[in-house]
C-alpha cells in the first residue's frame, strides 16, 4: 500500500514540477511586439529543423504520403538553405485534432521548429493553429481547403485553393451544361461538408437549389439506397464528394450498376488509381474538379516523372514541392524565424512553382484556378472546350 | 421496393455472419470480437491469391476462407483456451478478444495499408437486370446464391452428421458429446473452423459489395452480434432471420432517416431487441442473466 | 409475526407455490422442510420480491410484503442467508459484513458530503461492531482478506455472523448448515441461539432432519409448492404423505 | 519544456477521465463504454456556449455538467436494465448515437467541421491561457476529482457499491436500493467526464466529434483495466501509461508509416498481457 502511495506521488509531484518550474516562463501569447526586423542581416543556425505534420497512416494517408514525398524531393535536391543543412522531421497527425496538436507541440518545443509544413487534414491545422499562433511559429499547409482555415490565424498560410473557389467552379460548370436538378451526396467529414455547404451557396447564388442533399457515413461504401433515392429524385447531375478516391468509386460503380445513367462530378479526392481499380469502366465520363493542374508549366513534368507514383492526384506533391521551396526561399531571404516569414510571405511577390502560380492574400490563401476534368481511359485529362 | 432488395441481400450477408457467430457463441459462450476480423482477413488473402496467382475467384475465397478458419482454430486453442481452463469470466475472454482484434486489423493495416479495396469477379461494371421495376447486379445474384447453397449445406451438416450433433449439443450440455464419443474440445476447435469458413466467404461477399479495409473486421462482428441476438441467440434460424431484418431496417433507415444515420438504426435496433425481447425472435438460450 | 395467505408463483406453466397458506409466531423457530425441488427457497424468493408473486399475500406484523421491493422488504425487518454461500468474493471479510449494516438515514452523496460526521461516526460504529463479531468466531485476522480466499466452511459462518449486523425482526435462513464439518455446526448453531435469544424469530430451510428435530420448534412440510403437512416435528413426522413425499422422493 | 507541459495536461485530463470511469466500472461493476459520449457532451458545452452565446468558461462547464447529468441519467434508464455483455453493447451503441448527433445535428455542433477558437479559461479575470498556470487549473480539478471519489469509496456507500458490482441481489436483499444507486453512480461519473471535456476543449482549442468515438472510450476503459479496476491511483497510473506511450514510441525512430499501427498494436497487447498475468490491474484487487 505504502509503496503504490509513493508511487502515485512521486508521478503526481513529477508532473507537478514540471509544471511549475520546467515549464514557466513559456510564451503567454500576450506581448505581440517584437515583429521581427532583423530580415536584413540573415544569420541561420547551422541545421535548419523544419516540421511536418500530415496524415501518415489512416484513411488519408495517400495525401500525407504523397504530400510527404514531395517535400523530400525538393529537399533531396536542395540539402541545403545558406550553408545549413535541412532536417525535416516529420510526425503523424493522423488526420485528427488530437494527435496533430500533441505533434505540433513535440515538433516546436522539443525540436524547436520555426516553420510546420503541414497539417494536410483541415482538422489537423485547425488544431495545430492556436499552438502555432502561441508560438508564433509559421504553419504552412498544402491540402487544407475548408474555408475555416482562411480565418484559422495570422501564422497560417495555404497554397491549395480554398473549397469555395473549387465549388463555385463545378457549380458554374454544371449550369453551363444546362442541368436542371441537382443531387448532392456528401461524407460526413470536415473537407467534404465544408464543400457541401459552398456548393449549396454557389447554388443560391444562381438561384437554384438540389433537388437532394444528403451526407453519408464515413467510410460508408454501400449506396444502393441512397442511389435509389437520387434516381427517385429525378436528379439529372450527381455530385459526389467523398474523403477518399475509393469511396467515391463505390458510388460512381454502384450508379451504374443501378443504370443511373446521369453525369456524375466528384471533389478532388477522386483522382487516384485506386479510384479506376474499383469503378474501372464506370468511372468513364466522371468529371472531378480541381485545382488546374497544368503539365504544361516549367518544371511540371519533370518533376512529376521523379516522384514516386503518386497514391492520390500527379498534383499533390507537387504543392508539397513548392511549400518546401517557398519556405526554403523564406528562410534564406529573412532568416529562420516564424514571424519574420510570416512577415515575408505575406509580401513576397508571385512565386512560379511547379504546381501553381503562389501570392498569398491578407488570409494566408493563395488564389489558384481550379478546372474540370474528365475521366477518359483510366485517367482525369483536361476538358479543353 | 428497390429499397427491400438492397435490404435483403446485405441482410443475406449478415445472416451468414450471424449464422458462423452463432455456432461459435452458442458452443463457448462468450463474444468472440475476433471473429469479424479473422475472416477479414480472409478476404486479404483472397483478394492476394487473385491478384498474386491470378487463380480462379471461387477457388481463391475457398483457399483464403480455409486458411482464416485455421487461424481461427489456433486462436481458440492458444488464445482463449488457456484462459477458458482457468476459468476466467466471459467479460476476460471479451477483453482479451478485443486486444487480439486490435492487433490482427493493426497487422493487417501493416501488411496491407489502410485504404479500402475492392474485390470483383468481372473486368466491367455490367448494368443490373431489371425486372418487376428492381434492379439486382451479377455481384449480387453469385451473394445470394452462396449464400443459399452455405445454409443448406450447414442445416444438413449440423443434422445428419455425428459431428453435426455433437456441436448442437455441445450448446446445450457439454456431457452429450462425451456420450458421443467426441471430446469436447475437438468440437469447439470444428465449431471454430466452420464458422470462421462461413465468416470469410460471407465477409468476401461484403467485399464484392462495398470492398474491404482493417476496419471492417469490428464494423462485422458487430453485425453479426445485432444479427444474432435480434434473431436469438443459439438458433440458426433465429440468425438469418435476424441478419435480414437488420439489412432490410439500416436500409429503411437510409432511406428516410438520411445515410448520416446509418449506424444509428441498428444500434436502436439492437437495444430495442435487448429491452423488450432479450432472447430474440427464436429464443434459445437468453444471454446474461 | 408472519401471515402467508394462498401464495402462489407460476413461471410459465410451472406452479413452484400453490396457495401456499401458514402462520409464523413471533418469537419461534420454524423449520420449512420438504424434499428437493419442493419451492422452499423459492418462498424466501417470493417473499423477497426476487421473483414476483403470482397472487396471494404476505404480511409481516399487518404490513403487506407483496409489491415492495427486496431493500424495503429488508428494511422493515427481514434478513436472510442463501443457500449457496452469497459472501460476495472481490471485497473483504469486513465489507461483507459491513454490507449488511443499517443506518440511520439513507446514505447518499448527501449524508457523504455534508453528514456533518453523523454518517461516518455510524460507519466507525457499525466497523467496530463487526469486528467485535469476527473475534468472537476468531476471524478477526481474516478482516482484510478477500471473501473469496475464504474456506467454504468460514464463508458460510461469516454469512450466518452478519445476521447480527443488522437489528431484525425476522431471519430467514437456507441451509446454514450444508456441507459442514461437525465443529463448524456446533458454533451455528450456537450463533443461531443466539439470534433467538436477541429476540429475532427464525426460519430455516434444512435437509438434516436431526437437526430440523433439535432448533425448530415448529415445521413446515412442502412437497411440489403445496403445504402438506405442519406442526412440531414429532407430530408431521408421523404423517403418511410426509413420509411419502420423501420416499418418493 | 512546453511540450512535457503539454502531455502532462495530456495526463492529467484523462487521469479525471480514468478515475471517473473507474468509480462506474471499477468500483460499481457497470462496465460502461460510453465515457467518451459524456466527455464530449462537456466539451461541445463549452465550446458553443463559449465561442457563440458569451458564455465564459464557469458557467459553461457547469451547463456541461448539468447536461451530462441529464443525458446519463435518461440514458441510465435503457442501460442498466441490462447487465455484462449486454450492457456493453446498448451502452457502446448509445454512445454510437450520440456520436451521430453531434456529427449530424449542424446547426448546433457544425458536424464534421468541428469548432475551433475556443478560448483559453478564465476564472474571476485570471486568464488561464499560459500553459503552467492552465495546468496548475486542471491539476487542481484532478485532485479534487481522486478526494472527491475517495471520500465516497471509503464511505459506507463504497461498500454498498461494490457490493452491486458483485452481486445485485444480495445487496438489495441487505436493503439498499440497487437502481438507484447504480443511477446515481453513471450519472455522477458523467459529470465529472464532462468537466474533462470542457478542459480538453479549451485546451486544444479546437474539437471534432471524431475525438468523442469509440476509440477514446475504450483507450479510457483501457487505462481502468491496466491501472486495476477500483483502484484510483491506478486509473492515474493508467493515464499516464498509456497517454505517453505513443509519446515515447515518437522517438524510438520507428517509422512514421507503422507508428500508427505499432501503437494499437502494443495497446492490444496490453490489454492481452493484463488479463493473461494480472487480471486484476496493475494496482487493483478486483479481477473482471
Amino acid at each position: 500500500m505504502f509503496k503504490k502511495t509513493t508511487l502515485l506521488a512521486l508521478l503526481f509531484s513529477s508532473l507537478f514540477l514540471v509544471g511549475c518550474n520546467l515549464g514557466g516562463g513559456a510564451p503567454a501569447g500576450f506581448d505581440t511586439g517584437d515583429a521581427s526586423d532583423e530580415a536584413a542581416a540573415v544569420e541561420l543556425p547551422d541545421v535548419i529543423k523544419i516540421g511536418y505534420i500530415g496524415p501518415l497512416t489512416g484513411n488519408a494517408a495517400g495525401y500525407g504520403q504523397d504530400m510527404k514525398a514531395g517535400i523530400e524531393l525538393y529537399f533531396s535536391e536542395n540539402h541545403t538553405i545558406g550553408d545549413s543543412t535541412v532536417e525535416v522531421i516529420y510526425e503523424d497527425g493522423k488526420c485528427n485534432g488530437q494527435d496533430a496538436a500533441n505533434a505540433a507541440q513535440k515538433l516546436i518545443n522539443i525540436d524547436k521548429v520555426q516553420v510546420i509544413l503541414g497539417g494536410q487534414c483541415s482538422g489537423e491545422t485547425l488544431a495545430a493553429a492556436p499552438i502555432a499562433e502561441a508560438n508564433k511559429v509559421l504553419l504552412f499547409s498544402s491540402l487544407s481547403s475548408s474555408p475555416d482555415v482562411t480565418t484559422a490565424g495570422d501564422y497560417v498560410f495555404r497554397n491549395y485553393p480554398s473549397d469555395e473557389q473549387v465549388a463555385k467552379t463545378m457549380v458554374d460548370d454544371i449550369l453551363a451544361h444546362g442541368y436542371e436538378s441537382v443531387a448532392v451526396l456528401t461524407e460526413q467529414s470536415d473537407y467534404a461538408q465544408a464543400y457541401r455547404g459552398a456548393i449549396a451557396r454557389h447554388l443560391a447564388t444562381a438561384g437554384k437549389e438540389s433537388v437532394l442533399d444528403e451526407p453519408f457515413a464515413a467510410d460508408n461504401t454501400d449506396f444502393r439506397t441512397l442511389l435509389a433515392k437520387v434516381q427517385e429524385s429525378g436528379a439529372d447531375v450527381l455530385i459526389v464528394i467523398p474523403q477518399s478516391p475509393v469511396v467515391g468509386a463505390f458510388a460512381v460503380k454502384q450508379a451504374a450498376e443501378l443504370g443511373l445513367n446521369i453525369q456524375i462530378y466528384g471533389g478532388d479526392t477522386l483522382p487516384a488509381p485506386d479510384f479506376f481499380d474499383t469503378a474501372k469502366d464506370a468511372a468513364e465520363g466522371v468529371k472531378v474538379v480541381m485545382v488546374a493542374e497544368d503539365p504544361s508549366r516549367s518544371g511540371y513534368s519533370e518533376k512529376a516523372a521523379e516522384l514516386p507514383a503518386p497514391q492520390s492526384a500527379a498534383v499533390i506533391p507537387l504543392f508539397g514541392y513548392d511549400a518546401a521551396n517557398i519556405v526554403a526561399n523564406g528562410i534564406a531571404a529573412v532568416g529562420y524565424d516564424g514571424t519574420a516569414l510570416k512577415d515575408y510571405l505575406y509580401s513576397m511577390p508571385t512565386f512560379k512553382g511547379v504546381a501553381s502560380d503562389v501570392k498569398f492574400d491578407e488570409n494566408g490563401d493563395n488564389n489558384v484556378s481550379a478546372g474540370v476534368k474528365v475521366a477518359k481511359d483510366g485517367e482525369f485529362v483536361f476538358v479543353t472546350e | 421496393m428497390q429499397i427491400l432488395v438492397n435490404g435483403i441481400i446485405v441482410g443475406g450477408i449478415y445472416a451468414l455472419m450471424a449464422i458462423g457467430f452463432n455456432l461459435i457463441f452458442s458452443s463457448v459462450r462468450f463474444f468472440h470480437l475476433l471473429y469479424g476480423i479473422v475472416a477479414v482477413l480472409g478476404i486479404y488473402l483472397t483478394r492476394f491469391f487473385l491478384l498474386t496467382f491470378e487463380i480462379n475467384f471461387f477457388v481463391s475465397m475457398f483457399l483464403g476462407a480455409a486458411i482464416a478458419a485455421l487461424l481461427g482454430m489456433a486462436f481458440w486453442q492458444w488464445l482463449y483456451k488457456p484462459l477458458m481452463d482457468r476459468k476466467a469470466s466471459s467479460l476476460v475472454l471479451m477483453v482479451v478478444s478485443f486486444g487480439a482484434l486490435i492487433m490482427v486489423q493493426n497487422l493487417i493495416a501493416l501488411i496491407w495499408k489502410n485504404n479500402t479495396y475492392s474485390i470483383s469477379i468481372s473486368e466491367t461494371i455490367k448494368e443490373g437486370y431489371h425486372f418487376l421495376g428492381i434492379t439486382i447486379t451479377f455481384n449480387q445474384l453469385v451473394i445470394l446464391l452462396t449464400s443459399l447453397v452455405l445454409v443448406i449445406l450447414l442445416e444438413l451438416f449440423l443434422n445428419k452428421t455425428k459431428y453435426g450433433m455433437a456441436i448442437r449439443a455441445i450448446g446445450d450440455n457439454a456431457e452429450m458429446t462425451t456420450i458421443l464419443g467426441l471430446k469436447t474440445n475437438q468440437i469447439i476447435l470444428i465449431v471454430f473452423f466452420i464458422g470462421t469458413f462461413i465468416s470469410s466467404i460471407a465477409g468476401t461477399m461484403v467485399a464484392l459489395e462495398i470492398g474491404v479495409k482493417p476496419t471492417y473486421g469490428l464494423f462485422l462482428v458487430l453485425k453479426a452480434i445485432i444479427a444474432s441476438i435480434i434473431g436469438g441467440i443459439g438458433s440458426m434460424r433465429g440468425a438469418m432471420l435476424g441478419g435480414l431484418l437488420l439489412g432490410v431496417v439500416e436500409n429503411i433507415g437510409i432511406y428516410y432517416l438520411g445515410g448520416g444515420w446509418q449506424e444509428v438504426t441498428a444500434f436502436i435496433l439492437l437495444t430495442v431487441f435487448l429491452l423488450f425481447l432479450p432472447q430474440g425472435m427464436f429464443n434459445k438460450v437468453q444471454i446474461s442473466n | 409475526m408472519l401471515l402467508v395467505r394462498d401464495l402462489n408463483l407460476h413461471i410459465g406453466g410451472l406452479k413452484i407455490l400453490n396457495d401456499l397458506s401458514f402462520d409464523v409466531q413471533d418469537g419461534s423457530i420454524t423449520g420449512l422442510i420438504g424434499p428437493n425441488g419442493a419451492g422452499k427457497s423459492s418462498f424466501y424468493n417470493v417473499l423477497f420480491n426476487l421473483f414476483p408473486a403470482s397472487g396471494g399475500s404476505i404480511k409481516l406484523d399487518g404490513i403487506e410484503l407483496i409489491g415492495k421491493t427486496p431493500d424495503q422488504i429488508s428494511h422493515l425487518g427481514i434478513a436472510r442467508t442463501f443457500q449457496d454461500s452469497k459472501l460476495l468474493p472481490q471485497i473483504t471479510v469486513l465489507e461483507n459484513m459491513l454490507l449488511s449494516s443499517k443506518y440511520l438515514n439513507p446514505v447518499n452523496l448527501r449524508r457523504v458530503f455534508f453528514g456533518g460526521g453523523i454518517l461516518s461516526e455510524e460507519f466507525e460504529n457499525e466497523k467496530k461492531k463487526a469486528r467485535v463479531l469476527l473475534k468472537k468466531v476468531g476471524l478477526e485476522d481474516k478482516e482484510h482478506s478477500l471473501a473469496k480466499n475464504l474456506s467454504y466452511g468460514q464463508s458460510k459462518l461469516i454469512e450466518t455472523l452478519r445476521l447480527f449486523m443488522y437489528e431484525s425482526k425476522l431471519v430467514l435462513m437456507d441451509e446454514p448448515f450444508s456441507g459442514l464439518f461437525p465443529e463448524m455446526i456446533k458454533v451455528i448453531k450456537g450463533l443461531i441461539r443466539e439470534l433467538v435469544a436477541s429476540g429475532r424469530t427464525l426460519m430455516f430451510v434444512e435437509h438434516d432432519m436431526k437437526l430440523i428435530a433439535e432448533i425448530c420448534d415448529h415445521v413446515i412440510v412442502l412437497d411440489a409448492g403445496s403445504k402438506i403437512a405442519e406442526g412440531t416435528f414429532e407430530h408431521v413426522k408421523t404423517k403418511p404423505e410426509v413420509i411419502e413425499a420423501y420416499l418418493g422422493d | 519544456m512546453e511540450y512535457i507541459l503539454h502531455l502532462a495536461i495530456v495526463v492529467t485530463i484523462f487521469s479525471i477521465l480514468a478515475m471517473s470511469l473507474n468509480y462506474v466500472a471499477g468500483y460499481t461493476g457497470i462496465l460502461s463504454l460510453s465515457h467518451a459520449t459524456f466527455y464530449g457532451i462537456g466539451a461541445y458545452a463549452t465550446a458553443i456556449l463559449t465561442t457563440q452565446h458569451g458564455f465564459s468558461f464557469v458557467p459553461s462547464v457547469m451547463v456541461g455538467m448539468v447536461l451530462a447529468a441529464v443525458i446519463a441519467y435518461l440514458a441510465s434508464f435503457p442501460i442498466l436494465k441490462l447487465k455484462e455483455d449486454s450492457l456493453v453493447l446498448v451502452s457502446f451503441g448509445f454512445s454510437i448515437i450520440m456520436f451521430n448527433v453531434m456529427l449530424n445535428w449542424t446547426d448546433l455542433t457544425k458536424g464534421p467541421l468541428g469548432i475551433k477558437g475556443i478560448a483559453a479559461p478564465e476564472i474571476f479575470g485570471l486568464s488561464f491561457f499560459s500553459k503552467p498556470l492552465f495546468f496548475a487549473l486542471v491539476f487542481l480539478t484532478a485532485i479534487v476529482t481522486y478526494f472527491f471519489f475517495r471520500r465516497i469509496t471509503k464511505s459506507p456507500y463504497g461498500i454498498i457499491i461494490k457490493g452491486i458490482r458483485e452481486n445485485r441481489t444480495v445487496t438489495a436483499v441487505n436493503g439498499h436500493n440497487v437502481l438507484r444507486y447504480q443511477r446515481s453512480v453513471f450519472t455522477v461519473g458523467a459529470i465529472f467526464a464532462a468537466i474533462a471535456g470542457s478542459f480538453t476543449a479549451t485546451f486544444l482549442a479546437f474539437i471534432e466529434p471524431k475525438l468523442f468515438e469509440l476509440m477514446p472510450s475504450v483507450l479510457i476503459l483501457i487505462m481502468v483495466i491496466l491501472g486495476g479496476m477500483a483502484s484510483l491511483k491506478g486509473s492515474v497510473l493508467g493515464a499516464f501509461i498509456l497517454i505517453l506511450l505513443p509519446e515515447v514510441l515518437r522517438f524510438l525512430g520507428l517509422p512514421p508509416s507503422i507508428l500508427a499501427e505499432v501503437q494499437q498494436m502494443i495497446y492490444g497487447l496490453v490489454l492481452i498481457l493484463v488479463m493473461y498475468l494480472r487480471p486484476q490491474g496493475l494496482l487493483g484487487e478486483y479481477k473482471i
